[in-house]
């Protein structure tokens, strides 16, 4: 191949890339335009493509009203079910790949968890909820989450931790370090490129909930995806709230792709390829 | 201190040690896995509704009820016919955007955090944005077809029962193709080059390269990719619900929406249950199905 | 006194019998040797000894005390793995300190440890490299680094060499057995290869199907082979065996293809009528001079390895190797009169194998 | 600014009424605040449609009667599809989650059989209510209150669907002229709907694309209220009240369907999936001459809460000094949705739950609430209509409040009975396969059938009772 034909090849290569881009990013643009244009704008006919200020008042409504506190709420809740899945599904894990627990019925019961769609257990786990007077606590989200991002994180970290060789283990086993000491000082360390990338996403299933949150909380806890349905009223949609909290909830996304893309990547490839 | 005994203790430190790892996990999924699924079965059998709070044994009216339920099995067809049009969709797509990215180019890292976002955000948020998008009035969609085609249209799109599943189509595509992309992307980046260079000299076409080296290579990883993707298009719930609610009438109804519907709108909650057991039953021979095939290909 | 004893140690994985009621005592400052085929039981009982698997049956003490059902770090022993085991997120300096911490060790002792063990085995210029930087000798002397620092009772070392190219080997082998002499503590050392078995040993305990088949100094195992397996493990290449008759009445033997040589001193007795396998070390032929030739032989193949040279014949079937002078005027497809060392061949049973 | 000079003005007003009270005969506001007095220090949830509703509570009511009786109010918000799931499910749990509750009228009977609503005749009698229950206006009082005999909530929201149109459009003499020219008869709000097709389709050739005829809630959410409202002008009757057999599919109903996919043809291009934002921004926007819709599209596109922060997501309307009102045609309009005051059977503050809801409901009090500019709840009460303030808000609000009051005579009742929202559910799907180009018999045939199938699973005896138990309702069928 000659240079010059080369050099086509990747120019065209790089014009599809961009406007592959630009396909996937457009939708995005478009809710952040939206969160950030006047109300005529916003029902304007044919519609603006550029909004003609940065104009922050949906966001603004949304702080003072006290509608992010459902960013927080989700916040909390991602966070800490996250830290408790993983620590929980992290030494499950290393006891099902290094002592065989439960043999493959463990291992397989656990991921069969994963398997089954939320509404079909949504009504139980409502009532179960109501007899734990958990409804609407963060201890009742945290709890959810946590149960149901640990079939996930099992699985994913099953296969992080078979690739530790075992003589590392015992190695330290040698050199001093109990059996828990181990886990934190050698399988965690070794694991942790795996453990981190679970996590990420383990957050991000906790993040993105939209039918337990809707399900099990009603005004103390509710997070960020269930107050956009909220903006959807009878006689009154708030398109600018709309965009302005979808936003709040995609923003710290884009951080998270923006910083992370590694793990990310890692943790979508690993899923499958370990499966 | 015999020995036999000090073996004995050894033994039981170790067991209790690989049991105790375990517990929290194995406490926390029965309590949210294993009991609602009991409940579950159990209120199937009873007659539980809005009105009644009937616990005693019903027998199988409401398995009986199933079967002429057509809204079910048309909610099951929509889910089923959506994930055969969805997944083969995004599998290619996810290919031809793989292809795409596969040899270095520059910036390659920032077009991949910009395909990948949308399969991080929220199903909800998704499901919003797209209903936006579609607005045949307000939203661009409409704009972009209209100049493409040089006239006004008028398209509904969440409104028009034969543009409604294609607008539904579009929202799926557009946040999970990058799932497959990202997995595709993987899985070829992993296939032998000094095979695909054989095949060169050899002179195989382009389709039998594939064939015979490509697809074996990234097989594996496409079943469990394909295998994730259908259990998820299966529970299909948010995007739904933000963009259609179902609607209209029932022409979007997922089997997800429509045991909502039952359990949260209708509080039929004995039929429901009916409703949860047949899918979760259904899902699981398929899934052991699907896996037997796996491993006997294996 | 922290001498190993192992009383009838017992290993079942399932139904498989992996070590079968092996006894052994080490005393202290002894370096002793595993060896035996892959499957034999001898990674076993060094992990079993490590406290990495509990034994099924039977008792392992140190310094008279069983340490049965202690956990490793209760034992005080220290490990060197064949794979090298170093944490790769940790730097050499960290590695090696990496017991003393888990220990509790002052940072001044830890660092004087490290220092002392870093200086012994030449790896103080990389002591803040990661083990990815470093090459397999070094990255083994690192391993071995760790292990030391510790001052443990015992050290196990399981395959150390074997990801080693055979030139490093043979450096490391000799570096081990000094450190061996300088550190004064107890070698337990597994290893499939007898030439390491050979030369690191002071005893030798060679293993079969998880059975000690002779225990001993290596030159007593090779002088003197308890039967036929420990006989053809020992040594390369290795023993001869050939199938022979008793002449006659005489003391003399035949080989299978009728050559008698009767110059043995005490004749071997043989079963009535029967056979016996006669073990001939390749390195007991030379090549005769003069009327001393005790046999010929259709030399085949000639190798040369520049220090002794191999020819190889067959007599009537069996395959048989001589170690010669490289000297040897010997060339492929011509005939050599031989000459054996008698005195040092052993007989085996036909049946048992056994050393007669 | 006017919204805080309101509500000050108001808070001041009813703060002297309280202090007052003691000496003169007490109004129900201040008997319900006098005896609130006893729970001070507890807090009422008060469960909202979340939106522009809860203002109210979280920002007027709620300050004010923490004020007036230390009780704190604490507003909890669903969105309106959700409010009955979330009401049920709080009841299933039995946690007492809510105090109060807003309920959709037409729901009320499946709250009330399910035990979740506490009946409130007791605490009626016992606070004095019943006379002030009775000025509420006829259809609301009558239809909206009780179930089976039993008061479960008081109506507190005048939902009516009714007509705005385009006064510079109907008085301009040359369109006048050229109407009577074409149709023989005056331009006027229409009376029947041929005339509402004639008006419609004048203007439509006339001004469109630049103006529309008109444009209406078609989304089947929203469209299913008018298809209800004009199936009974034309005489149809939902069932056979003998033997409960569904008669939707009469020629009533054709008739509707098929004129209702007729009248599109002059509407807006899209029409069909516009619901009440679409409608509210093209007559804001002056893009069509007559829409049909609840009260706050006449008050917000005269320019009544201008200004408000809470109305600020409104588009500038570009026909504030235009709009006229009337009822639609046949002159019974829709009481579509609305919402009733309630207390729930969980609370564990009922009582106090039960004043906070006579308090907010009361003459005094509710006058203030439905000329709140943002909180959505409209007249429902004699005295809102004839309020001199009120009449006073912008030039023509004495018109509006007129037509409202005439709806509240003559409007009709959402059908109500068990699990309605099925049967609403099967007209939803209907309407949907009428913009998707069905026959029309073929689409209210297969409802009818529907809806016999649901009530053979209901039970047929049980549905019919609470089916003559509604239509029984003076305000069910026109008169």
């Amino acid at each position: 191949m000659t240079r010059g034909a080369k050099g086509w090849r990747l120019a065209a290569r790089l014009a599809c890339a961009l406007a592959v881009a630009t396909l996937f990013l457009f939708p995005i643009y478009w809710l952040a335009a939206i969160s950030i244009k006047t109300p005529e704008e916003i029902f304007a006919y044919p519609p603006v493509w550029i909004p003609s200020g940065f104009r922050l008042d949906g966001y603004v409504t949304l702080f003072r009203d006290g509608d992010a506190w459902a960013v927080w709420n989700s916040l909390v809740t991602a966070g800490i079910s996250t830290v408790l899945a993983m620590v929980i599904g992290f030494i499950a894990a290393y006891s099902i790949v290094r002592y065989r627990t439960g043999g493959d019925h463990l291992a397989i019961w656990i991921i069969s968890q994963r398997m089954i769609p939320p509404i079909c257990v949504a009504f139980p786990i409502f009532l179960l909820f109501v007899s734990l007077r958990i409804v609407d606590t963060y201890t009742g989200l945290v709890m959810l989450y946590t149960a149901f991002n640990l079939p996930y994180v099992i699985w994913m970290m099953r296969g992080f931790i078979q690739e530790i060789p075992l003589e590392l283990e015992q190695s330290a086993l040698v050199d001093g370090l109990s059996r828990w000491a181990v886990l934190w000082k050698v399988v965690l360390p070794m694991s942790r490129a795996g453990f981190f990338a679970t996590a990420v996403f383990t957050f991000i299933f906790a993040w993105n909930d939209f039918l337990f949150a809707l399900i099990l909380t009603r005004s103390d806890v509710i997070t960020y995806p269930v107050q956009v349905t909220g903006y959807f009223g009878s006689q009154s949609t708030f398109w600018s709230k709309i965009g302005a909290m979808s936003m709040l909830g995609v923003l710290p996304m884009i951080f998270v792709v923006g910083t992370m893309q590694r793990f990310i990547v890692r943790g979508f490839s690993m899923g499958a390829v370990k499966g | 201190m015999s020995q036999s005994s000090s073996i004995g203790r050894a033994l039981d430190e170790q067991r209790a040690f690989k049991y105790l790892l375990v517990a929290p996990a194995v406490f926390v999924i029965l309590l949210i896995g294993l009991y609602p699924f009991v409940k579950l079965i159990l209120t199937s059998f009873q007659n539980i509704t809005m009105f009644e709070d009937d616990h005693s044994f019903n027998g199988f009216v409401h398995y009986a009820r199933l079967f002429g339920d057509e809204r079910l099995w048309e909610s099951l067809l929509h889910t089923v016919a959506f994930t055969a049009v969805a997944l083969p969709i995004e599998i290619l797509l996810g290919y031809l955007l793989a292809l795409l990215f596969l040899d270095p180019m520059p910036l390659k890292r920032l077009f991949v955090a910009v395909i990948l976002l949308p399969t991080v955000i929220s199903p909800i948020v998704a499901g919003s944005t797209w209903r936006l998008m579609f607005d045949h009035r307000f939203g661009p969609v409409n704009q972009i077809i209209a100049f493409l085609a040089g006239g006004e249209v008028k398209l509904l799109w969440t409104v028009d029962p034969f543009l409604v599943w294609p607008a539904i189509l579009v929202a799926e595509v557009w946040q999970w193709t990058p799932f497959m992309f990202l997995i595709l992307l993987a899985a070829l980046s992993n296939v032998d080059r000094e095979q695909l260079e054989a095949a060169q000299i050899d002179g195989a076409s382009w389709l039998m390269t594939f064939r015979k080296i490509v697809l074996p290579a990234i097989a594996p990883v496409l079943f469990v990719a394909v295998l994730i993707r259908a259990l998820d298009l299966f529970r299909l719930f948010d995007v739904i619900w933000t963009m259609t609610g179902g609607g209209p009438g029932t022409r979007t109804e997922t089997i997800s929406v429509y045991a909502y519907q039952m359990a949260f709108r209708e509080f039929d909650i004995s039929y429901s249950s009916a409703i949860a057991f047949l899918v979760i039953f259904a899902l699981t021979a398929l899934v052991i199905f699907a896996l037997r095939r796996v491993e006997i290909a294996r | 006194m922290p001498n190993l004893q192992l009383s009838s140690v017992d290993k079942f994985y399932g139904d498989v019998h992996a070590v079968k009621g092996v006894s052994l005592e080490v005393p202290e400052g002894e370096f002793i040797v595993l060896v035996g085929p892959s499957g034999c039981g001898k990674s076993t009982l060094l992990r079993s000894i490590a406290g990495l698997e509990e034994i099924s049956g039977g008792d392992i003490s140190l310094g008279g005390r069983s340490i049965v059902g202690l956990a490793p770090r209760d034992r005080n022993i220290a490990m060197v793995f064949q794979s090298y085991a170093l944490y790769p997120y940790l730097s050499v300096y960290e590695n090696i300190a990496f017991g003393l911490r888990a220990r509790k060790f002052s940072e001044s002792e830890i660092e004087r440890q490290v220092g002392w063990a870093s200086e012994l085995l030449a790896i103080g210029d990389f002591l803040q490299r990661f083990p990815r930087e470093l090459s397999g000798g070094q990255r083994q002397r690192v391993a071995i680094g760790r292990a030391i620092v510790r001052e443990a009772d015992l050290f196990l070392l399981d395959e150390p060499l074997s990801n080693l190219d055979a030139k490093l080997r043979d450096g490391m082998r000799e570096e081990i057995k000094r450190l061996h002499r300088q550190l004064g503590k107890t070698f337990i050392y597994v290893t499939h290869d007898q030439i390491e078995a050979m030369t690191l040993a002071e005893r030798i305990v060679l293993l079969r199907d998880g059975v000690v088949e002779q225990e001993g100094a290596p030159l007593e195992l090779f002088e003197r082979p308890r039967n036929r397996f420990v006989a053809g493990f020992l040594g390369s290449p290795s023993m001869n065996f050939i199938e022979v008759e008793q002449d006659g009445d005489g003391p003399g033997i035949r080989l299978p293809d009728g050559q008698i040589i009767d110059k043995f001193e005490f004749a071997p007795e043989f079963p009535d009528g029967g056979k016996l396998v006669w073990g001939v070390r390749p390195e007991h032929f030379s090549v005769a001079s003069g009327s001393s030739a005790d046999m010929e032989a259709l030399i085949e193949v000639v190798q040369p390895t520049g220090s002794r040279t191999f020819g190889s014949f067959t007599l009537s079937g069996t395959h048989v190797v001589a170690e010669l002078d490289a000297r040897a005027q010997i060339a492929a497809d011509q005939k050599a009169s031989l000459s054996i060392d008698v005195e040092r061949t052993t007989f085996f049973s036909a049946e048992t194998g056994e050393a007669c | 600014m006017i919204l805080n000079r309101t509500i000050g003005a108001v808070a001041s007003a009813a703060m002297a009424l309280a202090l007052s009270g003691q000496a003169s005969a007490q109004s129900s506001a201040e008997r319900a605040v006098e005896a609130a007095k006893q729970y001070a220090g507890a807090t009422l949830n008060v469960f909202y449609e979340a939106g522009l509703q809860p203002l109210d509570p979280k920002n007027f009511t709620g300050p004010m009667w923490e004020e007036l009786t230390g009780i704190k109010i604490n507003v909890i918000e669903a969105p309106l599809d959700e409010m009955f799931t979330k009401i049920m499910q709080a009841h299933r749990a039995g946690s007492g989650a809510y105090d109060v509750l807003n309920v959709v009228p037409n729901q009320m009977p499946d709250l009330a059989f399910a035990g979740v609503l506490e009946p409130l005749d007791d605490w009626v009698e016992q606070y004095g209510y019943r006379d002030e229950l009775a000025t509420i206006a006829p259809v609301y009082r009558d239809n909206q209150m009780m179930v089976e005999g039993t008061t479960y909530g008081f109506p507190d929201d005048g939902d009516v669907l009714v007509l705005y149109y385009r006064r510079d459009l109907f008085e301009d003499p040359d369109n006048m002229a050229e109407f009577k020219a074409k149709h023989g008869y005056d331009l006027a709000p229409p009376k029947t709907w041929q005339q509402f097709n004639d008006i419609g389709q004048f203007i439509t050739d006339k001004y469109a694309p630049d103006i529309y005829g008109a444009g209406m809630l078609r989304q089947p959410g929203n469209a299913q209220y008018l298809f209800q409202e004009r199936f009974r002008v034309e005489g149809g009757k939902f069932f056979d009240g003998e033997t409960m057999a569904a008669t939707i599919n009469s020629e009533a109903g054709v008739k509707v369907f098929t004129e209702m996919v007729e009248a599109n043809k002059f509407m807006p291009p899209g029409v069909e999936q516009w619901g009440f934002i679409e409608a509210f921004n093209a007559f804001l926007s002056g893009d069509i001459a007559m829409t049909i819709s609840w009260p706050p599209v006449g008050r917000w596109a005269a320019g009544y809460g201008k200004g408000t922060e809470a109305l600020a997501w409104i588009p500038e309307t570009k026909v504030a000094d235009k709009i006229g009102y009337a009822l639609p045609p046949g002159g019974t309009p829709e009481l579509a949705v609305g919402f009733s005051l309630a207390v729930a059977s969980g609370s564990s503050n009922k009582e106090a739950a039960y004043l906070f809801i006579q308090w907010m409901n009361s003459e005094e009090i509710s006058l203030q609430r439905v000329q709140l500019p943002f909180a959505l709840r409209d007249p429902f009460r004699d005295s809102h209509f004839t309020s001199e303030e009120y009449r006073s808000r912008w030039s023509n609000a004495g018109d509006y409040l007129d037509t409202l009051k005439a709806g509240a005579e003559t409007g009709l009742l959402d059908l109500s009975l068990i699990q309605t929202d099925r049967y609403e559910e099967g007209i939803r799907q209907a309407i949907s396969r009428l913009w998707a180009g069905d026959d029309p018999q073929e689409i209210l045939d297969d409802l009818a059938e529907s809806w016999d199938e649901l009530t053979e699973r209901i039970g047929l005896e049980k549905q019919k009772r609470a089916y003559l138990d509604w239509a029984g309702k003076p305000n069910a069928y026109p008169n």
